[in-house]
């Protein structure tokens, strides 16, 4: 049913675990649907002065999808600016993901919304601050 | 790496024993039973056989053993053929909301077809009610189906009280007894049943063979329709080598009841307690005594099941989460939600069933690698006890997908 | 006794090298394919691998392979399962004459349902006309069953033609290649077929398992309802090591297919001319180019069939009279009174259909037995040239018993 | 399917062939159906004066059923008296076949129809002489 990358990742998932001094957190999925998604993000600077995600990790209760996708995820966007996190593309992620059953693509894709959502969150909070 | 297999309510190897007796019947035996010449005779000598094995380990008549493709194709079978034969009597149907999904699919079937159907609750051990099911029953109500225990949580159901209140109301019984055929003792007559689904691969017999017991005088019509195999009742050249394998688990199952469920019975007590001394936030699903031996479904908080069948599996042993066939859908087990579980618990849930190759041993080791596994996927996971609450009131059944 | 087996069209003995094939999922890969854990991908592994062997062998996508438990419920499935999904569309069907009791009895149940069913009549020699297919259709026909070969006289239907007159009408098409497949080439896009029945033990695979090809994009009512299983058109745990049989036996069949198909043409020219040489007041059945490699059907004057097949059977040969399935009733062969056959001529009807282990040998063994047999049968019986006239004509269809 | 003792009949049929100097022959069945037989009889006498069938044969076109039942009571009736014979019982006749499967019951039986055809016929000629 899954490939090889997805299980490695499954077995040794990388970034797992709260983020003790995150700038946001993203919370998605739904544990009626098998699951739930917390990216925790920590915001800082480029050379260039852009924002970026100086660290990432998640929290994840779901499925072998669920939890490789997040660890996949977050490896791939680590150090990438928020303006290009935001636009993380889905179809990537599933490349990444090399081959799920079609009924898995949902949990398969899941930690680009939980990066999109813990973006979201970290500009509400700098507009309010 | 060691492979222990503790999922023998989703399927069992063949025993080495049926093989032997199914050998004969592959090259040598191998006629057509319909045939006039002595190849056919031969086949036929093995069907009356087998026909005879699986009648004395219910009590029934050869006559009375239909054989099918499996549980899947006798539930159909059972369901369809029984409510189309009565139709002209009534139109109602009572079934459970824990059936497996043959019962279930067919009846929804049947409610697209002019049937109606009371799917009866159970209460938190799984275990429906006697009041319930009379209540049900009205002067249409043609047919009652309620399973002999219940796959994923190994409830054994009280079909010898529900057989006597179908009799006494003039209403068939068909019970799916796919899980404890073999296992538990069945004495159609006593038990009040007309209709009855086996499967061979459940009991170390083989795949893609089964049969449905129909009591004599009971209408049915037939579903595949051809050649008029089995006494017209279900058409297809038999599966002769198929068939005497079945019976011949069957007569090995009777024979090792009354040992092997005691050990099984006592070996999943054991992992039971273990488990629960081991770790916390785990619960025993189903009831603590009436269940089929050698099953044991637990819900862990706070962790998804498939990770954990998963790791389990990087262990070596070999179990499941939910029914095996849920695999095809994410809503989460309707037999666990059916007894009351959150949706978060029933996503949570681990099914251990233990079969004749199963020791203390295994069960060690299992109750060794479980409790870290536990352990990694609850520090992966964002619920807690804490904040738990929140998310258990997404059990509601209208929510989908 | 040397005991020599000439009955292939009824069943066949397993091939040692399928056998070979099925073993490792008899009790070590047994796992139940919907499971996670590595018993069930190495299930999984077996199913997928057979999936991709049928599909080759017919030149269809593995997709479109739906595994059953053999011809007959290949058939009904194929014919309630297109039926009721094209319900809306139409309510005619069109069959023949000389189909399996899987298909005509599945028709039968169909009109009693709501379809019309016309069911064409055949020539001589057993071949339909397709004027007469063409003139049957109409706006409201949605499905169109001829087999590939008739079981009996081995007459093969031109295929290729009915699938251009269905695709050309937008019409399904379903052909029952139950006698064909492996024996005779098949290929769904050339002869645009929707929709084909295979089963195993025609072809030196196991009973129990067959094949129903569905063209992708052909709508389907499952007909047996549970678990999903087979893309949610057949449920029912797979008969995984069946399952693999098929699939090696499709390769097997496919491999061997030119070589075989010309040794048993030529063993049947052989008998044929043998007997005819030697024994008078015989006919062969079907037509006598067009037909599956290795059957040979005769009618023999002022003789009964099963008298024949007993007398055989002492002499250590098995061969059939009518179908295999017809000694269920005393009504002679539908498809040789279709072939316009009196009922006298077809209850003298003698069916030999070789297989892989016949031999040269064998032939001149069965030339040999056969003569006296008849000479003892003919000189035991009421009938004989001069007065036979006066009995041939009860062949009316109507005179029931 | 069937017991020893048909098969051994249907092996060995006794008394088959035409009887030349048949007194009388009855014929019944229907090759329709499958089964054909002629049952001649030779009528002689006892010594108490009574008329009996002092020979008989049987020409069967017809299954096993049919063949094993005609020689089995053209033994059984060899001797007995006409009106004896006329009276023979298809019951007892089904138990000389041993369990014959049901739809072949009716040719199990189709020879006690056939030696009462032969009588009767015999005592039509009579009457007629
Ligand atoms: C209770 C129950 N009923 C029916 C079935 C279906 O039987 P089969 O797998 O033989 O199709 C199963 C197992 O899958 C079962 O556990
Ligand atoms: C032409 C044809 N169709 C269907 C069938 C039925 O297939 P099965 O024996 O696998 O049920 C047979 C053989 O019995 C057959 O010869």
């Amino acid at each position: 049913m899954y490939g090889d990358k997805v299980m490695e990742h499954f077995r040794n998932p990388h970034n797992f675990g709260e983020l003790k001094d995150a700038d946001a957190v993203g919370k998605v999925g739904n544990p009626t649907c098998g699951d739930l998604m917390w990216i925790y993000i920590k915001v800082g600077k480029n050379e260039k002065g852009e924002e970026i995600i100086s660290d990432i990790t998640f929290k994840t209760f779901g499925c072998v999808a669920a939890i490789a996708n997040s660890s996949i995820l977050t490896d791939m966007v680590k150090g990438w600016t928020l303006e290009k996190a935001e636009k993380v593309s889905k179809e990537d992620l599933l490349k990444e993901m090399d081959g799920v059953p079609p009924i898995k693509i949902h949990c398969s894709i899941l930690a680009a919304d939980g990066v999109k959502a813990a973006i979201k969150e970290y500009r509400e909070k700098k507009r309010k601050e | 790496m060691k492979r222990i297999y503790m999922d023998h309510a989703a399927t069992s190897p063949l025993d080495a024993e049926v093989l032997k007796a199914m050998e004969p019947f592959f090259s040598e035996k191998f006629g057509n039973s319909s045939s006039l010449h002595s190849f056919g005779k031969e086949a036929k000598g093995g069907l009356d056989w087998a026909r005879e094995k699986v009648a004395e380990a219910i009590n029934a008549k050869p006559k009375e053993i239909i054989f099918t493709s499996g549980g899947t194709e006798s539930d159909n079978l059972a369901l369809k053929g029984i409510a189309y034969a009565y139709r002209s009597k009534g139109n109602h149907i009572i079934t459970t909301k824990i059936e497996h999904h043959a019962v279930l699919h067919t009846c929804e079937f049947l409610e697209k077809n002019g049937f109606d159907v009371t799917y009866l609750g159970v209460d938190k051990y799984g275990f429906v009610d006697l009041d319930e099911l009379r209540n049900a029953i009205t002067d249409k109500t043609i047919l009652v189906s309620v399973m002999h225990a219940n796959n994923e949580i190994g409830t054994i159901e009280p079909v010898e009280e529900i057989g006597k209140i179908c009799r006494e109301n003039g209403v068939k019984f068909h019970t799916d007894a796919v899980q404890t055929a073999g296992k538990v003792p069945i004495d159609v007559e006593k038990m009040n049943i007309d209709a009855l689904s086996i499967s061979g691969h459940k009991i170390y017999g083989p795949k893609g063979v089964g049969v449905l017991y129909l009591r004599e005088g009971t209408s049915l019509e037939p579903q595949t329709l051809g050649g008029g195999h089995e006494f017209g009742k279900r058409s297809g050249t038999e599966n002769i080598a198929g068939i005497v394998g079945l019976g011949k688990a069957m007569e090995l199952a009777v024979k090792r009841m009354a040992r092997e469920s005691v050990r099984l019975a006592l070996l999943q007590d054991k992992l039971s307690d273990k488990i629960q001394e081991r770790v916390d936030g785990v619960k025993l699903n189903g009831h603590p005594e009436k269940r089929l031996p050698g099953n044991a479904n637990f819900s862990f908080d706070f962790i998804e099941g498939e990770g954990l069948i998963m790791h389990l599996d990087m262990e070596g042993i070999a179990a499941s989460t939910g029914s095996a066939c849920s695999t095809k859908s994410l809503e989460p087990s309707h037999v666990l939600t059916a007894i009351g579980l959150s949706h978060v618990q029933a996503h949570g849930s681990l099914r251990i069933s233990l079969g004749k190759d199963n020791t203390e041993e295994d069960v060690d080791y299992l109750v060794g690698v479980l409790p870290p596994i536990i352990k990694k996927l609850r520090e992966m996971s964002p619920l807690n006890k804490d904040n738990v609450k929140e998310f258990e009131n997404f059990g509601d059944s209208e929510h989908k997908h």
